[in-house]
């Protein structure tokens, strides 16, 4: 058994082989340049929040940029997503618009929870997103009562839910897959296994070694996959929201991916090398991605046209939020009711 | 006892009343709900075969089938979870704790997650959510089955916590609950399920407001606010010092704890310039002490003695009769409270 | 595979086939000896709570003995114990005195807890019981914290947690199978697999099957054994607790049984049948044991004589509790602190 | 600021204080009740080999090994009953909660079982438990990483509630924590780590004992009542308000908030006549509310004008920065509610 906890193994080593059908170009294209932009955006905060102009904890997803995008495109816009305070990236690939995002961030007006939220708490229910979650597990049982409604509406939404490799051990994580399985709720489990838990990694708390086996034991269906190919993640989400859709029940995505930046800004990294971050840097979403399109005949420049055109929009989306109000005073008082 | 005045949300002045239970008002309002909105749906532990281990969901399944009336497993924090989850896509859903207890159980999804969550989501999402059940001591079930935990509930912000006490008020405030777009708790009293009350017949439309307290007996000499089973209580020991001495103790029956109607103690406590709190939940932190620290802030010239709560003492709850009889802060000790405050 | 969490399956029918050494005849006639005082107990405690000498929640344990018994017999008096509300049966199988466990159940002071934990609460540390509990599966981490200070410590100690069919879906089960698992404690999980949890049976709720194949997925050593056979309890929980102090690390049990009675006093039993009772009375555990003893060339008068002994001690201890004091009043604001 | 006078636990007169910071202060204390007591050892998550996500138990795996300093997985319920169970049989865990919020995901075992255990067992039973960690507002983190929980562990019975504001208070209530018999939650707040303040060097014994109180500033115009961080923003309050207004503000430190050591407010009221309680917990049901409730039982005569709290609004935390401004009940707040009170 491959100790996939380890973060010596590569995305890339994931167990299950999956058939993956090429997805055609301008959608590998379009994928690309959210990627980016995801990339371009936590960059971007990362900077301000050295820069002192974010409080807080902030998480960026830098290194796992394919999970959101790749489950962005294999999902509809009108199934629902739960997902972590490391939540950026699945706003962005659901299509929440960058300055909202960063503005939120910055605690601003313009922000989409008018700076309520912050970084830790993004929503965008018109793509989707029903909400990040501060506390470890809690957004996974939510899915699944998203999931329930949908069932018990006779819709064919699916509910998709993301959480890490630490979150596998909070107890609701089993009270959710039992009720999932028994029920059969159309819903996709998506771990994001980048192999640390704040600064421990996951092979020093976990009894499991190949977390994608243990929710078999409900059950359910599972898989362990590539998290930093897009196209793999996409084939694997889509796989899992037609199984739910076809009223079959859950599905379990376990999918190896690695953290390139420290668990919040200001994390000091103590905890890792410089060659294991080396090593995962071999692959990571946005090369493996770039060099599938070099492959399959995009040409170099189309790739730095469209680099270009995302560093204008993250710039513009940087100015937007910094040159944002605050929010009224008032808006203290308001939102704890809703009247 | 009267029905409250609320003319528009009370029933035709002309409906014939007739008695019925506490249990079977809880039930018929959340029958009635499900009839009048396909989005509520009940979740917990027996609720739908067994209908429930104290019998309110009695009959439910029958009527609308395991798909709105579902038995969880033992799961609190899952399906508090997942209750949220379904609020959130616009579900009404209304989930039993066996136990109020076991709010304990599911304590993150209660108060860090479903009382926050509008307001994190900077109102973009809100969550018509009712969780109900029984709680209270006088049956010795000890200290993790008797528990009443409304100051618990209403230290965080977020969640309406609503007490009913006669099947009157539960009947109608459990249909507020069910149609109120936010939050609520809604406790009901093992002591309270087989009280009987005055109500309109079943599917004789009213209603009772969530935050309006009510007057459930006049007096001049001291002001008694109180909600839930201690209502009984106050109201048997306003009777009895009545008798013996004549003291005229006017109750307040809150009913709603978060928010809390204070106009309306403020105003029996201008006629009478003395004011107790009273509840079973624990002392410390509690309602009692936020009337009393309320009382302070926005009324303290009303005040001709010391305003004073009476709360459960800070001990765990006793199974056995006599040592459990000690500490429930019921007729006895509300008599006592009474006697000193018009005594100092 | 046998759907072990349906009533219509005997506790014969257990999935693990154990080899089970006979145990001497006498050690067997005690062991009748404490089943046959645990009914009785059992049954004057219900009784006593009809005629309303009882107030809250009162679970008994009648058809469950066994697994007891044979496990008291299989630990130390100074390896340490958890379990349910419904405990009544494990603290007079590892030797609690029944004057004092009735006195408690009543309320009176002399109460192995001076009648404030009652019922639900039965506790006994100087037989190595450290608490049952009323809320589900809160025991079960207790245990899990107890071996582990055996653990450190450097004991041979080891922990026992008995728990309910219903219980394996409260999340905390999942925390402490993890941390057991990984940390290699010296503890026992027991199920006993009664097929209902309150009024609703476990195949109603449950994902799994076979419960005792869940915790493999932890890597837990598990089996599925006849838990109202005293001699396969005994080998078992034998088996678990000789790892256990081998450092070997934990083992699970289901132990398959039914319980006879309601599930608590004033039950109604509404959702199981009479057949279904009677088909489970076939394989109880007292009935077992007495054949297993007349086999084995025990004389039926030396069952009867053991029984009219006990007769004679319940009644005796049923007095004492009767004409025992109430607790005095003072009591109630004691022990909140230890000081 | 000086060192309380507290004969028996003080170290000796003639030591010479030296200035350290509060995580320091944490840190030493369980260095040096980890060598003085075997059975004393670390659960939590980063605890060991990061050395605790705010760096407190730093060091600490070095020296006691990975046996007594113990990386958890985040199984807040898991491990804080195991916590319970190692107690029970003669341990004394120290729990780490990364977040004082999470408090919640573990409240069953902490507020149901820990806090009740000494009692359901009627005595049988005692549990050396210390929970620590950090809360509190001011760093942005937002709704569910920055509310205050002393007022929720008030308000049930069993649990000692420490809240120290000082260094040497946070080393000397953190040692008299871990050999207190009984549960304990110390809370620090993660706007203190980096405080400065004098304290006896390392491996100087001395203790503070738990539940007594401390006039942190003299005065005789009013009596503040607080802990914590709010301790800090109530001595520059304070400061701003006598060099502005003349006022002079007596400023109690609670240290305790569970057992509250009364007798040390009344003596400061009876100089004063006013009281304000002050602290960041919410005010709905909260402490500030029990010293209020407290002062009208026990010291009504003391008062010469209302008794009033000052907690946190019925809010969620926000993360914006002049929105958390707004809702933290700090300097600005508390001098508005000092000068209000000095008006009437
Ligand atoms: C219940 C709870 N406990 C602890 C924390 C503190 N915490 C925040 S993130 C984190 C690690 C989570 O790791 P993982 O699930 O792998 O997600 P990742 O951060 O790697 O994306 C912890 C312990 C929390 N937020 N919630
Ligand atoms: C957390 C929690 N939820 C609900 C209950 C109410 N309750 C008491 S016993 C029980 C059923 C437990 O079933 P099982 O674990 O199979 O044990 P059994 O009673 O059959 O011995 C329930 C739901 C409880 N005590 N604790
Ligand atoms: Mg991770
Ligand atoms: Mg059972």
């Amino acid at each position: 058994m491959s100790a996939s906890i380890s973060p010596q193994i590569l995305p890339s080593e994931a167990e299950t082989r999956l058939e993956v059908q090429p997805l055609p170009l301008d959608r590998l294209q379009q994928m690309y340049r959210t990627m980016f932009l995801i990339r371009r955006v936590e960059e971007s905060l990362l900077q301000a929040a050295e820069e002192g102009k974010i409080g807080g904890a902030m998480h960026t997803a830098i290194g796992m940029e394919a999970n959101a995008v790749g489950a962005a495109h294999a999902t509809r816009p009108d199934d629902y997503v739960t997902c972590t305070y490391r939540g950026h990236h699945h706003a962005l690939a659901r299509g929440m618009d960058p300055g909202q995002a960063i503005a939120e961030v910055m605690g601003r007006a313009t922000g989409f929870a008018k700076g309520k939220g912050g970084s830790m708490h993004f929503v965008d229910p018109e793509h989707g997103l029903m909400g990040a979650n501060g506390v470890v597990a809690a957004q996974v049982p939510h899915a699944a009562g998203m999931a329930l409604a949908a069932q018990l509406r006779g819709e064919d939404r699916v509910a998709l839910t993301f959480f890490g490799d630490g979150a596998l051990y909070q107890g609701v994580m089993h009270e959710t897959f039992n009720m999932a399985a028994k029920w059969k709720l159309p819903i996709v489990f998506y771990l994001e296994n980048n192999r640390y838990s704040e600064m421990t990694p996951i092979w020093r708390t976990s009894s499991v070694e190949a977390l994608y086996r243990f929710p078999r034991a409900y059950g359910i269906e599972s898989m362990q996959i590539d998290g930093n190919d897009v196209e793999v993640v996409y084939t694997a989400v889509a796989q899992a929201v037609e199984r739910a859709r076809a009223g079959e029940g859950p599905t379990f995505i376990e999918a190896l991916t690695y953290r390139l930046a420290g668990h919040m800004a200001g994390d000091l990294e103590t905890y890792r090398t410089e060659e294991e971050k080396a090593l995962q840097r071999q692959h990571e979403p946005l090369m493996v991605l770039r060099n599938k399109l070099l492959e399959r005949g995009a040409r170099p420049e189309e790739l730095e046209a469209i680099q270009a055109q995302v560093e204008e929009e993250v710039q513009a989306a940087v100015a937007f939020a910094e040159e944002s109000p605050w929010p009224d005073i008032a808006q203290a008082y308001t939102d704890v009711f809703y009247l | 006892m009267t029905a409250p005045v609320m003319a528009q949300a009370a029933p035709e002045a002309a409906v014939q009343m007739r008695k019925t239970t506490y249990i079977q008002a809880v039930n018929e309002a959340l029958r009635e709900e499900m009839r009048r909105d396909e989005s509520v749906f009940i979740l917990g532990e027996d609720v739908a075969h067994y209908g429930g281990l104290f019998r309110v969901t009695r009959g439910l399944l029958d009527e609308f089938g395991p798909q709105r009336v579902i038995d969880t497993p033992i799961s609190e924090q899952g399906f508090m979870g997942m209750a949220l989850g379904a609020a959130a896509v616009g579900m009404r859903p209304v989930v039993e704790l066996m136990y109020m207890d076991f709010t304990l159980v599911a304590a993150d999804q209660i108060f860090n997650q479903i009382a926050k969550y509008h307001y994190m989501t900077g109102g973009l999402i809100h969550l018509p959510i009712v969780v109900r059940g029984q709680q209270g001591g006088g049956k010795r079930y000890g200290s993790q089955h008797s528990q009443c935990v409304e100051g618990l509930y209403a230290h965080f912000p977020g969640i309406r916590v609503v007490v009913p006490a006669t099947p009157y008020d539960a009947k109608g405030l459990l249909k507020s609950a069910i149609r109120d777009d936010n939050p609520v708790v809604f406790l009901e009293h093992k002591m309270l399920y087989f009280t009987r009350g005055e109500a309109p017949p079943a599917e004789v439309e009213y209603t009772v407001p969530i935050g309006l307290a009510d007057v459930k007996r006049t007096g001049q000499d001291l002001t008694l606010v109180t909600y839930g089973y201690c209502l009984l209580q106050a109201l048997e020991a306003a009777d009895a010092l009545a008798a013996r001495y004549g003291i005229q103790v006017e109750v307040v029956d809150l009913r709603t704890v978060n928010p809390m109607d204070t106009d309306t103690i403020w105003e029996s406590v201008a006629k009478t310039g003395r004011l107790l709190a009273v509840h079973e939940s624990y002392a410390n932190c509690g309602v009692g002490a936020e009337v009393v620290a309320r009382a302070y802030e926005e009324a303290p010239h009303l005040l001709r003695a010391p305003a004073r709560r009476l709360g459960m003492a800070p001990v765990s709850i006793p199974v056995s009769k006599p040592l459990e009889d000690e500490i429930l802060p019921w007729k006895q000790q509300i008599m006592a409270a009474v006697l000193e405050m018009m005594r100092a």
